[in-house]
Formats: structure tokens, C-alpha cells, sequence
């Protein structure tokens, strides 16, 4: 029998999964699942996979100014990044910009980040969806931060292989430019991930249920990786992974 | 020559109404004491331009009414939620947004340090940034075959003002890794500096402080503002005040609740000497 | 991750016969002793490109018949005259010379580093380098009326090669103001080092000495090589030997002269263990 | 009477003429004369001229590698640059490639350098022509390492603003295209000067004699001057200003 799993521990034992045989993953700033996730993929790549984390000191070696993480991207240097969006279509379209009518949006967000750049040159841009509804996971994005795919012709090395969400895991198909349900989180029907989805997706062969970390993974969430997001995400670190579930 | 100020309001006293203004992000350096400033000396129609994104001084600089347009990736508090002053600003189309995303701000401003009138980047295409801005072209690349490549303006600020941790007697101003502030130097007409402390130590003799520095050439003036990042952190020198900032992120939900934070924490404060 | 290699002949040992290799102006930290190693193995039909000019090492590299093409901005030995091999190379049109100019050779890394395919330039048209380089192109400046400029490839050595003071066990390595360094190794697909020494303190966790690092992630490999730079100088470490470069430069004013010091001072050299 | 000098003295003293006003001047690598006429010339401005040496530790203040002195030129903070040919003509071509048909040179030089991009970018270009002969300043030069000029619609904000040689001082007329004789050296005659230069040149209104540097001048050029070019040239420090004439 398993043991007790936070909701967040599967999630990020779910990213590691992804991000197996990258040699370099970057994170972007305020995602702890993201890096937790990471940070678990590295310590099981014994020493084969470098891993960025924006924001933290020791954790991002870059000495070249806030250009260098586009520049390394382009570079080819970065095989995996993580991207979220206010709003998500089933095209892999994402929105950080804002809801209604552009530019006075009637909801304004903050902005599209380096989203419209990073998710045409990372290989393996994983998108994280924290609200799995039909208000996160929309018909058609109000506004294009950045395009889930792109025309013959465009320049695009990169794109979304994967959404993880707090109720599953969908797959991306990048000819068809639409998301395939891959695995339901424990306890997460077909039918009720559906009612939540606003857009329509397929389903895989056999939809899988999201596996749950096991008791090696969760040590090295308590422990190790506890420890390295200790200093980017103090908090996260204490009341998240500080304690069993 | 660099010149050296007696103050932030000293060395914000030439920032004109209507000028453009870059700023860095938050990590590398906000130059508060001298934003303060320019909110008290109520300059106005200002171009903010966040290098890439920017937070707490681009909220308080447009909820004061200072600005007309900000370029950006972003504007937001970051842990401390959404940017309200910006948001409700942009909905009310009292501020004019012109949305672009990092590595752009980035490259406009090496075109500017390389004198070249654009840059070509990757990326971007298809997405409703490149839609709604007029002022960037797609060209097909001449190396490619049906190769589509977008090109972006030189940007030029009128001024860059950031806050370091250190200056010498001659105006140069060490930043250590962030070289965005190097870039932001470069690339603008006039270039700003509040520092910690200005020190008798030439930060160009030693080899290894050269290496972070940005020369004099490039620094019009510099005035010492001790904690002049306050209430943002300086990384390596000092953190955030984490309870200012929430406090801060709650007031400014309001118009009013940000009126009453900018009467008690930036016009009732007084102008150091 | 980056190996740690025990010779500047090991290093070395994988640049292939017509690689594209990239080398440092004298001043910035010539890898003298891995040149030497390649001319001992007798590498072929390399493609030499000059960040932006090359002395000493290009001239040695052509005269051993290592080159088919250079791609520079200059060729000279500086104080010590003109570059006698390269010089006969080009007039007897065994080696090919792609003439560029200095701004030119630095923009196309820094295409290479940001991933676009060209880059735009100022100046240069008119001149018969432009008349002469088929993959310079001119175009309209998109931004201006009746405004020609001209636009350069991305340059993309498949090695650079240069030797730095220091680095540490993780293969970050320090150059300082040596910025162009920096450059090339984010432009080039491999970047081998020689250093004075591999120190056990990390180059990263001390700020000063960050911001003059390049971090591992662009280094391929790294290799002792203690006064590795000589008889070139290593400014800061070391001063040339001038006798030794003045010797060379009136041996190689021939064929058999230089062959003379080739004998002696390459071949004859011990390989390091 | 005036004292007695060396002729790089009296060249020293022509550039630091032609250099005022110039608030940032900077002097590429192996140019000992226009390096003391620019720390001339930056003795008497009190402060307010900048000189950068290539090549010289304590004289550059460049921290963003090679390329910055480009940049630098580009963004309009260089006022005044120096620039040599092995060839020149009389519309300020300049040829620092080879002699004879390209690219298999007869007799080939070290390259174009800088020349091609700081021509056409700082303001004041000042030649410098060591040897005064019909050999160097020619009617068409063999290869046009950078052109003196550039047709309407080509954006050049730089260009030669005079040529100075061991004979005598021309000026550059940029609407013309010609250089004209400002002022002959001691000693040399329009006539001797016109059967030396290998191409057209017209004169002006009075030919004037160079001015010859004064007791003061020297007194600076064997003083503060030669201090600081001991650094990037020794040995020119030495046994040119280290001595009197």
C-alpha cells in the first residue's frame, strides 16, 4: 500500500516524470511545484541534469544579465521549461494578459513574461494549469500570449508536450494541435474532468491514473529537495514538504 | 563627467514631464528613494519602460499619476499578488499598456547600445502581442527560405534609473551581475544611479570588481541613498520589507486606500537634505 | 557537464580536421600550448575565425598548414610586424581570407548567441569588404526611408578556443573584463579552455568573481595549462617573451625559417603527460 | 624664438590641435602619436576630455569586451578617432588590405580592423599618414578598406575631418570630397608637397605654416604626457620625449 501524498507532492512527482533525460531544466519565478519537480527529476539523473531556478541565488548560475536565459534558450541550451496561463485553450493558446477586450482588459493580469518566446525555442515546455475549471481551461483564449502551435514556416524548435493539472494529466499533440487526456489523478473520473474542461480534448487508449510517488520519491521530496527550495521557497518548503501528509 | 548629487531628489530634479523612463526589475535593483521622488516633485505622462517587468515602483508611480504609457512583459508585486494600481489603471484606459515580452525588451535595448535602428528575434509570431503592435515588422529572413522573422525597434530611454550597491568617486557604479543595469546604461540618453555608498576604493582597479561595473562614461549622475531600494530588498545587502509591501498590496486595492499609503509613506516623508 | 581534462593535447584531441575554430585577440588569453597541440597532430582545413584579429597563434596555425580559410578582421603580429605566414599564405592564395572588421565579427556571435540568423550593422557599406562577402546582404531599414543597411550571418564556430586565468572544479571559468570570451562561448557548440589553474573555490559563490565568470554550462571541457598563453603574454599574469616572438617573426620571413622553428620549438616540444 | 622639438613633438602637437572640444577621444592600438596628442590635448581641457588607449590597462575603462568600443562609437560617446592607411587617396579611401588585386594580394597588410564601421561613426576621423610619399597617399586606392565618403540615404554621422602627415596638415571637405592643404611644416614648400602626394588636393585661401609647439606644450608633452604613455608605449616614451630634441 502506498503511503499518504500531499496533493502537491503527486503533482511535482508528476513533473519529474516529464522532465526525464533533460539535461537542463529552467523554472521560472513563484512556481515551487515546478522546481520541487525539478528538483526530484535531478536528484534521480545522478548528475546528468542541471537545473535553473530564476529567482534564486544559488540555484541560477547566469552572469550575463536577464538576457541570458532567452539567449541560452535560443541557444538550444534549455530542454525543458514550465509555462501557466490565466486562461488555457484547447489549441495549448495561453493568456497571461487579461479577460474582455483588448487593451482595457475588463480583468488585467500581470503580462506575458517571456512566454511568447520560450515556448517557441524550449523543446519541452510543460504548461501547469492549479485550477483545473472551466474558467482556467477555456474554448478559446481572450487574448494570445503566446501560440500552442504555429504555421509550416515558423521558426519553432520548441512547444507543449504536457498540461498537469490538479485533476490530471493531459498529453499534446502538436500536428493535431490539440491536448489527449493521459492519466487522471486518483480519485478523478473521466466524465468529471470533462464537466470541468472547457475544451474538448481525446481521450488516450487507456487513460491511465496518475501515478503516485512512491516511498523513495517522497523521501527525497521531504529531504533533499525540501532542502534546496529552502531558500527560494522558504514557506512552500516548511508547510508543504516540512511535514507527512 | 559623472556627477555627484546631494540626494534622490537632487538626482531625479532634470527628469522632465513626458520623458522616458526605464526601470529594472525588482531583484536588480529599484531605485525607491528616487521614485519617491519624482512622485512628490509630481512629474507627469511619463514612459515607463520595466526592464522587463516591473512592481512595486511601477504601481506607485501610476497610481500617483505620473504615468501615461508603460512598456512591459509584466507589471506585478509578485508574492505580493497582482500590481491593483496598474490593473485598474489599464482597465480604465487611464494608462496606455504596450504588452511585449522579455528577451524583446532585452534586444530593443541592444539595438539602442549597438546603434542599430532594430533587432531580429524568434519567437512571437502568431501571438496577439505582435498584433497589436504597429511598431514591430515581420520580415522574411534573407538566410532562409519561407522563413518569417520579426523585427524590433532600438529602444532608446530617455533616462534608466536604478538603484546599486556601490559607486566610486569617478561614477562608476558596480551591479555585479546584473549586467541588465550595463545594458539599460548603454542603450539611454542619460542614466541615473542611486547607490548604498560611494566609496573612496576605484571600483576599475581591481580586476575583479571591473568586471561588474558600469563605467563612468555612461553614468550622468549618482547620489548616495542608504536602504534607497527600501521597502524593496537589495539582494545581498538587504530583503524586502515583506509587511510594508503586504500592507501596500492591500491599501492599493483602492483608490483611496493608495492615496492614504502615498500621503503617509511618500509625500509626508521628508526629502532627505 | 564539463570534462576536466589532464593536457592541452587531450583537450584538444576532438577538434576534428575542417572544424570551424575561434581564437581571441593576444590580449584576451591566447591557448598557445593547445595550439601547439594541434599543430603537432597535424590537424587540416580548419576554418580559423579572429575575435576579431589573431596574431601569433593564426600565423603559426597557417604556416603549419592547418588552415584553409581565416576569417578576420586582422592579422598581425602587433609591435613585432606583420604576419609573415599568413601574409605569404594569402598572396600565394593557399589559405582563403574572408575579410571582415572588427564590430562585424563581434555582432555575428552575438547573432550565434541569441539564435537569430543575422544581425544589422551600421557603417561598412561602400567599402570593398561588402563588395566581396556574398553572405552580406543589404536591405531597407524597415524603420527609416531611403535608409540601406546591412545585415550580417550569425557566426557559429563549431570549437572556441582561448586559455583564462582560472577556474574551478565545476568548469566555471574566469575572464573577467574578457567579455568577448563570454560571447563566443555562448555562441560557439563546444568551448575548450586552458587555464593557469583549477582552484577547489568555486567561481560562483563569491559575487566579484561571478560576474567576470563564464559558467560551466558553455564550457565543454578545461585543462591545466600553466603559463599556457606563452610566448604570448597573459596581461595581469604574465608579460610576453619578447626575445622568443621577435626570433619568430624574423625566422618565419621564410618558409624554411619557419620550418626551422617549428622543428625546434612545436614538434621537438614534450607533450605534457 | 621658439625651442627646439622632435617631429613627433610638433605631430603631437597638431592632433591635440585638431582635437578640441572633443569630450571622449579614443586611439586604437599602436599609435603612439595620436595617444600623446590626445593626452595633450587632455591636459589643457581641464577635466572635461576623456581619452581612452586600446591596449593600455590604466588608459581603458571598457568593461563589456571588444565589442564595446564599437557600441561605444555607435551611440554617439566618441567625439574624435584615429585611422591609418597603408594606401590613402585623395577622396579619403582608405586601404588597409593589400596592394594589388583581391584577395591574392601582391603584397597583403594586417586587415581593415575598426576602420569599416568607425569611419562612418565618429564624428571627427583624423588620418595619419607616417610617411609622406607618393607611395601611401595615391590618386585610387587598391581596396577600399573604408571609404572617405558615402552617397545620400547612407547613414554616417562620421567621417575624415583632416590627414595628417610628416609634411604637412590637409583638411577633408566631406561636400566635395577633397582634401585641401591647411598648413605646410617648417620647412616643407606647396611644391614639394604637391610632387609627394600622389593625388589632387586644392589649397586653402592662405596656406599657413604649422604651428610649431610652444615652451609650454613641450614642457607638457615631456612631463604629464610622457608619464602617461609609459604604460602602453615605453619605449616611444622613452626615447622620444625622454630626451630633448
Amino acid at each position: 500500500m502506498s503511503e499518504a501524498y500531499r496533493p502537491e507532492e503527486l503533482l511535482m512527482s508528476v513533473v519529474a516524470g516529464l522532465l526525464e533525460g533533460a539535461r537542463h531544466v529552467a523554472v521560472g519565478a513563484i512556481s515551487p511545484i515546478p522546481a520541487g519537480g525539478a528538483l526530484l527529476a535531478r536528484e534521480r539523473a545522478a548528475g546528468r541534469m542541471r537545473v535553473s531556478i530564476l529567482g534564486s541565488e544559488r540555484h541560477t548560475f547566469f552572469t550575463d544579465g536577464g538576457r541570458e536565459l532567452f539567449d541560452c534558450a535560443a541557444q538550444g541550451r534549455i530542454d525543458a521549461f514550465f509555462l501557466d496561463g490565466a486562461q488555457i485553450d484547447g489549441s495549448a493558446n495561453i493568456n497571461l494578459v487579461g479577460i474582455g477586450s483588448y487593451p482595457r482588459s475588463r480583468v488585467r493580469f500581470a503580462g506575458s513574461f517571456g512566454s511568447a518566446y520560450l515556448y517557441f525555442l524550449v523543446p519541452r515546455v510543460i504548461l501547469v494549469a492549479h485550477e483545473h475549471s472551466r474558467r482556467t481551461l477555456v474554448d478559446r483564449v481572450d487574448f494570445v500570449s503566446a501560440p500552442g502551435t504555429s504555421p509550416p514556416g515558423v521558426y519553432r524548435p520548441g512547444g507543449p508536450v504536457a498540461l498537469v493539472t490538479d485533476r490530471c494529466v493531459f498529453g499534446f499533440d502538436r500536428a493535431a494541435g490539440r491536448f489527449s487526456l493521459s492519466s487522471a489523478h486518483p480519485g478523478q473520473s473521466v466524465g468529471a474532468i470533462r464537466d470541468k474542461t472547457g475544451f474538448e480534448f481525446t481521450l488516450d487508449d487507456a487513460v491511465a491514473t496518475t501515478a503516485v510517488p512512491g516511498a523513495a520519491a517522497l523521501a527525497l521530496l521531504r529531504g533533499s529537495v525540501r532542502e534546496a527550495l529552502q531558500e527560494a521557497y522558504p514557506e512552500f518548503a516548511e508547510h508543504v514538504l516540512g511535514q507527512a501528509a | 563627467m559623472t556627477s555627484i548629487l546631494a540626494s534622490a531628489e537632487e538626482l531625479t530634479g532634470g527628469v522632465c514631464c513626458g520623458a522616458s523612463v526605464a526601470v529594472p526589475r525588482e531583484a536588480s535593483g529599484c531605485a525607491m528613494e528616487a521614485v519617491r521622488a519624482l512622485v512628490r516633485r509630481r512629474v507627469r505622462d511619463l514612459t515607463l519602460i520595466a526592464v522587463p517587468q516591473a512592481g512595486f515602483q511601477a504601481d506607485l508611480l501610476i497610481g500617483a499619476g505620473c504615468v501615461r504609457q508603460v512598456e512591459a512583459a509584466a507589471v506585478t508585486l509578485g508574492e505580493h499578488g497582482s500590481a491593483p494600481r496598474f490593473r485598474a489603471a489599464v482597465s480604465a484606459g487611464t494608462v496606455e499598456i504596450r504588452d511585449s515580452t522579455c528577451p524583446a525588451i532585452h534586444a530593443g535595448l541592444q539595438a539602442a547600445e549597438k546603434g542599430v535602428p532594430f533587432m531580429p528575434m524568434r519567437g512571437i509570431l502568431g501571438s496577439d502581442l505582435a498584433l497589436h503592435r504597429d511598431d514591430w515588422h515581420t520580415i522574411e529572413n534573407p538566410y532562409g527560405e519561407n522563413d518569417p522573422i520579426l523585427l524590433l525597434p532600438a529602444i532608446t530611454p530617455d533616462v534608466s534609473l536604478f538603484h546599486a550597491p556601490r559607486a566610486d568617486r569617478e561614477g562608476n557604479v558596480w551591479v555585479g551581475v546584473n549586467r541588465e543595469l550595463l545594458t539599460m546604461a548603454h542603450a539611454s540618453r542619460e542614466t541615473l544611479v542611486t547607490v548604498e555608498a560611494i566609496s573612496d576604493e576605484s571600483l576599475t582597479s581591481d580586476v575583479r570588481l571591473a568586471a561588474g561595473t558600469i563605467p563612468s562614461l555612461y553614468v550622468s549622475a549618482i547620489a548616495e541613498a542608504p536602504r534607497g531600494a527600501a521597502p524593496v530588498g537589495l539582494p545581498g545587502y538587504y530583503d524586502e520589507d515583506t509587511s510594508h509591501l503586504r500592507r501596500y498590496a492591500e491599501l492599493a486595492q483602492t483608490e483611496e486606500g493608495f492615496d492614504r499609503y502615498l500621503a503617509e509613506q511618500v509625500i509626508a516623508a521628508p526629502a532627505p537634505a
